[in-house]
């Protein structure tokens, strides 16, 4: 099996996973989004392991998946602090960093 | 037979990642991921990768998702609003997106990379990725990365609960954009 | 020894600057005044320990160069803290400590009223220390030196009534037009050196006329950049407005400063520079025809002007001008010899002057002068002899002096003829405006200040006021206010007027022709390289032209006598029929407007063109531009900053697509 | 040694910030008293055919070949002294009258001097950079913080023909003309180690890449580089676009050091820089450069006899005299050379008193505007007098040292053409012109209403007088400075010669 087809799907869980980011206005639907982009880069870190033979990439992957992980559980946390707050769960409306 | 696999692995996952995003309800997205995170998982195990297809099935969709799915429910369903503060971004974004798959599809299939075009080399190990293969690489090549990463987790764990924690409230300590809504 | 004795001529009047300056609080104000008068004494007396010590040496080595320190030294360009003593510094030196120890003591008694006699008695002071500097230096830095220091002084002197406006004004003309003559020194010491190699008097002098040919353009240059200063500093055409003006001093001022010392230093100059400007003579000629056309254009409006001091810091012009033209034409003795007479016999006339001012409560005004003969006799006396020593009369001292140089231009003959009818001319105006201030003021039924003076014994009260502009002045500052009761009575002034009218009566018996030649054989040691050095007219010459100058000056006293006693009404007369020519002399010959249109008018255009289109329009432009950019490039950036998560998102994405799109073309 | 006289200022400033608030002036001017103590000492020390002394020399940065590279020649020896005489009346004056957060303000006025410091003595092209970069930072803080808001109705202290002034837009300006400036000047000094070593070990040392030099061809766009920032930082006449504004916006104190100081930086870098350093460049530009200088010299006494607020009369009278000073060192002639080194002490030492007595004057009058002022001088001689000394210095009237720096700046200009100096020579009259109406205009003519005409305090004459008195101590004996720096100045305008030859 070429390692070409899995790299094409990675890059298209990528774009899915970005276009959900862009369009989306949830943030915990953005978080699930960027858990696909970064499924789609654990993708071809693999398929390049697989093709190198080496498993190294593996690694690359869990330690991915930890931080993966790190992410969801503070980007959760900061939902559910909006959500006490009473703040609106909408990226849009949180723009106090504007410069 | 691999590519029957594949293909059909393929379509589950993208169709997980399509319904991720389209899908309203974000609990119906979270379920979607699920959906998708198996499928991702059978590719994995195409890609021998068994340790990793576990992981990911244990980890994510059994530990992560039910986080997701707590805080899904725990805030409830809610729709979008019809405003959006910047409608170009829907369109400028995909439109970006997919020239992004372009040029990386460009890229893997065109010529690019044309010298990687393989299917590796056939002589794999055994044992490869197995979790005794992989345990020993990150108990011996990268044991930094591995203990920085678990302090990462550790400062999350504790970043979670201070975002997340009860406090006591103040009402006059609320950011403006609180009242605002 | 001299070179001791003149370094103390120096540290005397210094001392009594600063002791005035430092201890006004303590000191009373009669000691400051005796201590002002006692460093000039000093000094004046350490000039006559200097001038008998330069005597016993040797007829040839009558110089001496003296230094304390190097002041500077760059690249082989040194200078010298140092002085330099021959018969013409020691002459100039004795000449103005002389007339200043007088002027001291007339001050003691004048600005007695005054509320700043410490300010006054330490500027003084300090202002003969910088003359002294000028006459004493040892080479052109230190000349220099001395230069800008009497302009400063000057300065300091003129707007000493400082809230006065005019006199600040005129204080502010006075230094400028200074610092431009002294801008033309600087150019001339560094051409001296630039050609020379040093800048010392003695090495400047030697090696001249080795390295120049006569009237090389490089010559002519260094001596026209010299006679800029001197212009400026004697108050020659094109550069004489300020003098007039600076008759806002005190009158003690404008006698010390405006007659007898510093209005000569140009004069002093060129004598001391003889050898180059003998190796110049083109520029020698042109300062001798800058002095005829001032002595001729001042003498014109000294005719015409009526404010008492105005008209005789016209004639001091005029007689500058004499000198110049004496210098010029290389009569340097007689140039010298005037320059002492019109010291005692100017300073005469503006103590006299100044003693009809105050009595006059400082009205200056002539035409409201009247009948001031038998109020104050001593003064009527006084001005008559000055008068009449400033108008050549018979036996005084400006007859010996002035026609000495009317003779010598005679005597050197061709176009130097025309000097000669030129200054003969000029010597009977001078006896016209002479006489034209006696006859105005002395005679005729008495004004009322002059009445009131001679009924109660001192002065009339008069309001203070400004005699430029008749306003109200602010006495704090010290204007003679209504205490201002001297004139006649007070000792000091009595005692200077009286041994300058000795002076003025009989100062030119010491250079009759035939008889006693002393300043010419004083003077010998410097001036016996001069290529004119034996070049005088014979005694029977001399006479000759002492007889013709006895002539003008005669028939200029008696015109003055037809025109301002016998028939008064002529005056008026002419002035209706050459109404034009009247109008040109009263207003200075439009001196001060010509300034004004070529240099004044343009420089304040330039400025109001630098500051209100240069500076608003190109640099704040610019500046606007920079800060215009540098604000928009920060608006645009900031617009990408919405706060909008989603935005970056897009921004990222771009970046990366940029990245990617990068290394696929460079792959290709 | 030079360390410390470089560390010194700061470490003070960081003490201030640990001792009680009423402390911290007394600390500060206790450390410029420290400073200046150690100056003398290597003045001591100081051999004036020695050549560089003092020579510390530690390896920063071994990849880049950047070292921590002091040194001290005849030169730089005697702004050391007058930045460290500089500070010290000016941190006085401010400590007599109390400062809003006196630490804070004494930290930056000593972290000033200590950038200062160090740019005149680094020896090391990038620590040069860094120092020279790291003065505005201080003196944006102290005009920043410290400054106020000028012009405007609301404001009585200004006429209202001068247009609106805000600390904001006044710090804006200058940072930004000097930071263009300071990064050109990143660059170049960057190509110039670059260049010089040619593939060789790279060095920063100014020495070294005077001795391997630099080709013609990278000389001439580097000496821009350079010139651009030392033109700002003067300023001259056509980048000064950013100095009324901040004169006029800035404390008096911080701008009294920071004009008699800061701007010397940019004449110092061109004799310490840019002449050995581009020789070739230096002679291709004489001319601009020259034009550059004289048209400040014309164009700041323009402005001076025009403005009407004493700041900006001082500022632009600074523009014309750094134009001389620019115009000497141009003139490639040792008299020139030298008579720009001695000016750049003279004068820093005039402008430091200057601008206290402006802030004296406004004081008394409640603004340093010219034009409602006048008559001080009745009851206040002493504080009359020390003015027109300061003024009479300012408008270098022979017998002051400043007369000698402009006489020689005017020779070694005659060396190069006549019309230079005969130019150059128009701003010695306006000078006349600008500094004598300063004085008049406060202190004599009527007093107007209002005015507070009151003689000097005897602790303010503290300050001032030792400044005058060594204004006058120079008057006697410029020789002092002369002899000290005509070994190094001879060897900074040789190189140039040598080319030119």
């Amino acid at each position: 099996m070429n390692i070409e087809w899995f790299l094409v799907l990675s890059a298209l869980l990528f774009t899915v996973g970005l276009i959900g980011v862009i369009v989306r206005r949830n943030p915990v639907v953005i978080l699930l989004c960027l858990e696909l982009m970064l499924s789609a880069g654990a993708l071809a870190l693999l398929a390049f392991s697989r093709m190198l033979g080496n498993q190294d990439g593996q690694v690359f992957v869990l330690i991915v998946l930890v931080v993966a992980a790190c992410e969801v559980v503070v980007g959760l946390g900061l939902v559910v602090a909006m959500y006490r707050r009473r703040l609106p769960l909408d990226v849009d409306e949180m723009k106090e960093l504007k410069g | 037979m691999e590519q029957i696999a594949f293909f059909c692995g393929a379509i589950g996952a993208l169709g997980g990642a399509i319904a991720v995003v389209a899908l309203k309800n974000p609990f119906y997205s979270v379920l979607a991921l699920v959906i998708h995170l198996v499928f991702l998982a059978g590719i994995f195990l195409l890609l021998m990768a068994q340790f990793l297809a576990a992981a990911l099935i244990v980890v994510y969709a059994g530990a992560v998702m039910v986080l997701y799915v707590f805080v899904a429910a725990y805030v409830g369903g809610i729709e979008e609003p019809r405003w959006d503060s910047s409608p170009e971004l829907k369109l400028i974004g995909p439109i970006a997106a997919i020239a992004l798959f372009v040029a990386i599809s460009i890229a893997i299939v065109g010529s690019g990379l044309s010298a990687l075009s393989t299917t590796g080399p056939d002589d794999i190990p055994a044992g490869f990725g197995t979790p005794e293969a992989v345990g020993h690489l990150m108990m011996e090549d990268f044991l930094i990365a591995f203990e920085a990463a678990s302090i990462l987790l550790l400062l999350a764990a504790v970043a979670a609960i201070v975002l997340a924690g009860r406090r006591r409230e103040d009402p006059n300590k609320l950011p403006k954009g609180g009242e605002s809504s | 020894m001299t070179a001791t004795w003149a370094w103390l001529v120096l540290l005397f009047p210094l001392l009594g600057s600063m002791t005035i300056g430092l201890t006004f609080r303590v000191l009373p104000e009669r000691t400051a005044g005796l201590v002002g008068i006692a460093a000039i004494v000093a000094a004046f007396v350490c000039g006559i320990l200097a001038l008998i010590g330069l005597q016993g040496e040797p007829h040839e080595s009558r110089h001496v160069a003296s230094s304390l320190w190097e002041y500077a030294s760059v690249g082989g360009f040194t200078i010298d803290l140092g002085i330099y003593v021959d018969p013409l510094s020691i002459f100039m030196v004795l000449v103005v400590t002389g007339v200043s120890s007088l002027i001291h003591i007339y001050s003691y008694s004048y600005m007695k009223s005054d509320q700043g006699y410490h300010r006054f008695f330490s500027y003084l002071n300090f202002f003969v220390f910088s003359m002294l500097v000028l006459v004493l230096a040892g080479n052109f830095i230190m000349l220099i030196v001395g230069w800008a220091l009497v302009g400063f002084a000057s300065y300091a002197l003129i707007s000493y009534w400082y809230r006065r406006n005019t006199a600040t004004k005129a204080g502010m003309k006075a230094f400028v037009i200074n610092v431009v003559g002294d801008i033309g020194l600087y150019i001339a010491a560094i051409l001296i050196f630039k050609n020379l190699g040093s800048v010392d008097y003695t090495a400047v002098f030697e090696k001249a006329p080795e390295v120049f040919s006569v009237n090389e353009w490089e010559i002519v240059a260094i001596c026209l950049c010299l006679l800029v200063g001197a212009f400026a500093k004697s108050a020659q055409m094109p550069f004489h407005t300020w003098l007039a003006d600076a008759m806002e001093g005190p009158t003690p001022v404008s006698s010390l400063i405006h007659a007898a010392t510093m209005v000569t230093a140009g004069v002093y100059l060129i004598a001391r520079c003889f050898p180059l400007f003998e190796l110049a003579p083109t520029a020698a000629d042109i300062a001798a025809w800058v002095g005829l056309a001032t002595l001729l254009i001042a003498g014109t409006i000294a005719i015409a002007v009526t404010d008492l001091k105005r008209i005789i810091a016209y004639s001091t012009m005029s007689q500058i001008g004499y000198m110049f033209v004496a210098v010029g034409i290389g009569g340097y003795s007689a140039g010298m010899f005037h320059l002492m007479t019109h010291a005692f016999f100017k300073a005469l006339l503006f103590m006299a002057a100044g003693s009809i001012i105050s009595a006059m409560a400082n009205m200056q005004d002539i035409d409201k002068m009247k009948g001031f003969r038998k109020a104050m006799p001593f003064t009527a006396a006084m001005l008559i002899i000055g008068a009449l020593a400033l108008s050549g009369f018979p036996g005084t001292s400006g007859w010996f002096s002035k026609d000495e140089i009317i003779d010598f231009a005679h005597f050197r003959g061709g176009m130097y003829d025309w000097m000669w009818i030129g200054m003969l001319i000029g010597a009977f105006m001078t006896a016209i405006y002479s006489f034209r201030i006696i006859f105005r003021i002395l005679p005729g039924p008495a004004c009322k200040e002059a009445e009131y003076l001679e009924q109660h014994g001192h002065v009339i009260h008069g309001e203070p006021k400004n005699p430029a502009t008749g306003q109200l002045e602010d006495t704090e500052v010290g204007y003679p206010g209504e205490e201002h009761h001297i004139a006649e009575q007070a000792g000091g002034m009595k005692f200077a007027m009286g041994v300058l009218g000795v002076l003025a009566l009989i100062g030119g018996l010491v250079q009759i022709p035939g008889v006693s030649e002393v300043i010419t054989h004083f003077l010998e040691p410097t001036f016996e390289d001069s290529i004119y050095a034996g070049m005088h007219p014979s005694v029977s010459q001399a006479w000759t032209g002492l007889a013709e100058g006895a002539l003008i000056s005669i028939a200029g006293i008696a015109t003055a006598w037809l025109l301002y006693i016998k028939r008064p009404d002529l005056p008026a007369r002419f002035r209706s029929r050459f109404s034009a020519v009247y109008t040109l002399c009263v207003n200075k010959w439009y001196g001060d407007q010509v300034i004004d249109f070529l240099i004044v008018n343009p420089v304040k255009a330039f400025g109001r063109f630098c500051n209100g289109v240069f500076e608003r329009g190109v640099i704040n432009g610019a500046t606007a531009g920079v800060a215009g950019i540098t604000r928009s490039a920060g608006a645009a950036v900031r617009d990408m900053q919405s706060g909008l998560l989603r935005g970056y998102a897009v921004l990222m994405l771009f970046g990366i697509l940029a990245i990617v799109v990068y290394f696929l073309i460079r792959s290709i | 040694m030079l360390s410390s006289i470089i560390w010194t200022p700061l470490l003070f400033g960081l003490i201030g910030l640990l001792v009680p608030k009423r402390f911290a002036a007394w600390v500060a001017a206790f450390g410029a008293v420290i400073t200046l103590g150690l100056a003398i000492g290597v003045l001591a020390g100081f051999d004036p055919d020695g050549g560089m002394q003092y020579v510390t020399d530690v390896t920063w940065i071994p990849g880049l070949g950047v070292d921590y590279s002091l040194g001290i020649d005849g030169v730089s020896i005697f702004l050391v002294l007058l930045t460290t005489v500089a500070w010290i009346p000016a941190i006085c004056f401010s400590a007599m009258r109390g400062t809003e957060r006196p630490a804070l303000y004494y930290l930056m006025l000593l972290a000033g001097e200590t950038a200062t410091l160090g740019a005149f003595l680094a020896q090391d092209l990038l620590l040069f950079v860094l120092f020279f970069d790291l003065m505005i930072v201080p003196f944006y803080f102290l005009f920043g913080i410290w400054g106020r808001d000028r012009g405007g109705e609301n404001d009585p202290e200004d006429s209202p023909g001068n247009g609106v002034v805000t600390v904001q837009s006044a710090t804006l300006k200058m940072i930004v003309f000097t930071l263009i400036g300071s990064l050109l000047m990143l660059v170049g000094a960057i190509a110039a180690a670059v260049i010089s070593a040619d593939g060789g070990e790279l060095t920063f040392s100014m020495q070294t890449i005077i001795a391997r030099g630099l080709p013609d061809g990278s000389q001439n766009w580097i000496f821009w580089f350079f010139a651009a920032a030392f033109l700002v930082k003067m300023p001259a006449f056509p980048l000064h676009g950013w100095m009324p504004d901040s004169y006029r916006a800035a404390p008096l104190p911080a701008l009294a050091v920071f004009s008699a100081v800061l701007s010397k930086v940019g004449a110092y870098g061109f004799l310490r820089v840019v002449l050995p350093m581009m020789p070739d460049a230096a002679d291709l530009f004489q001319t601009t450069m020259l034009v550059l200088a004289v048209a400040s010299i014309l164009y700041g006494s323009a402005m001076a006899f025009t403005k009407t607020d004493l700041r900006l009369v001082l500022g632009f009278s600074s523009v014309a005299q750094l134009g001389f000073i620019t115009a000497g060192i141009f003139a490639f002639d040792v008299t020139g050379a030298e008579g720009a080194v001695l000016q750049m002490v003279n004068h820093g030492l005039v402008v430091v008193p200057a601008f206290l007595i402006v802030a004296m004057i406004a004081e008394r009058t409640g603004s340093t505007e010219l034009g409602p002022m006048g008559g001080l001088a009745k009851k206040a001689p002493v504080f009359a007098v020390i003015f027109l000394i300061v003024s009479m210095a300012t408008l270098a009237i022979p017998a002051s040292a400043n007369f000698i720096g402009e006489f020689y700046i005017l020779n070694g200009l005659f060396q190069v053409d006549a019309a230079w100096a005969i130019v150059a020579s128009i701003g010695v009259a306006l000078a006349a012109f600008y500094a004598l109406r300063m004085y008049q205009l406060t202190m004599h003519n009527p007093l107007p209403e209002g005015a507070d005409s009151r003689e000097i305090s005897l602790r303010d004459a503290l300050v001032l007088i030792p400044m005058v008195g060594i204004i006058v101590v120079l008057a006697f004996c410029p020789q002092l400075i002369i002899h000290g720096s005509e070994p190094a100045v001879d060897s900074a305008v040789a190189v140039v010669r040598e080319v030119a030859r």
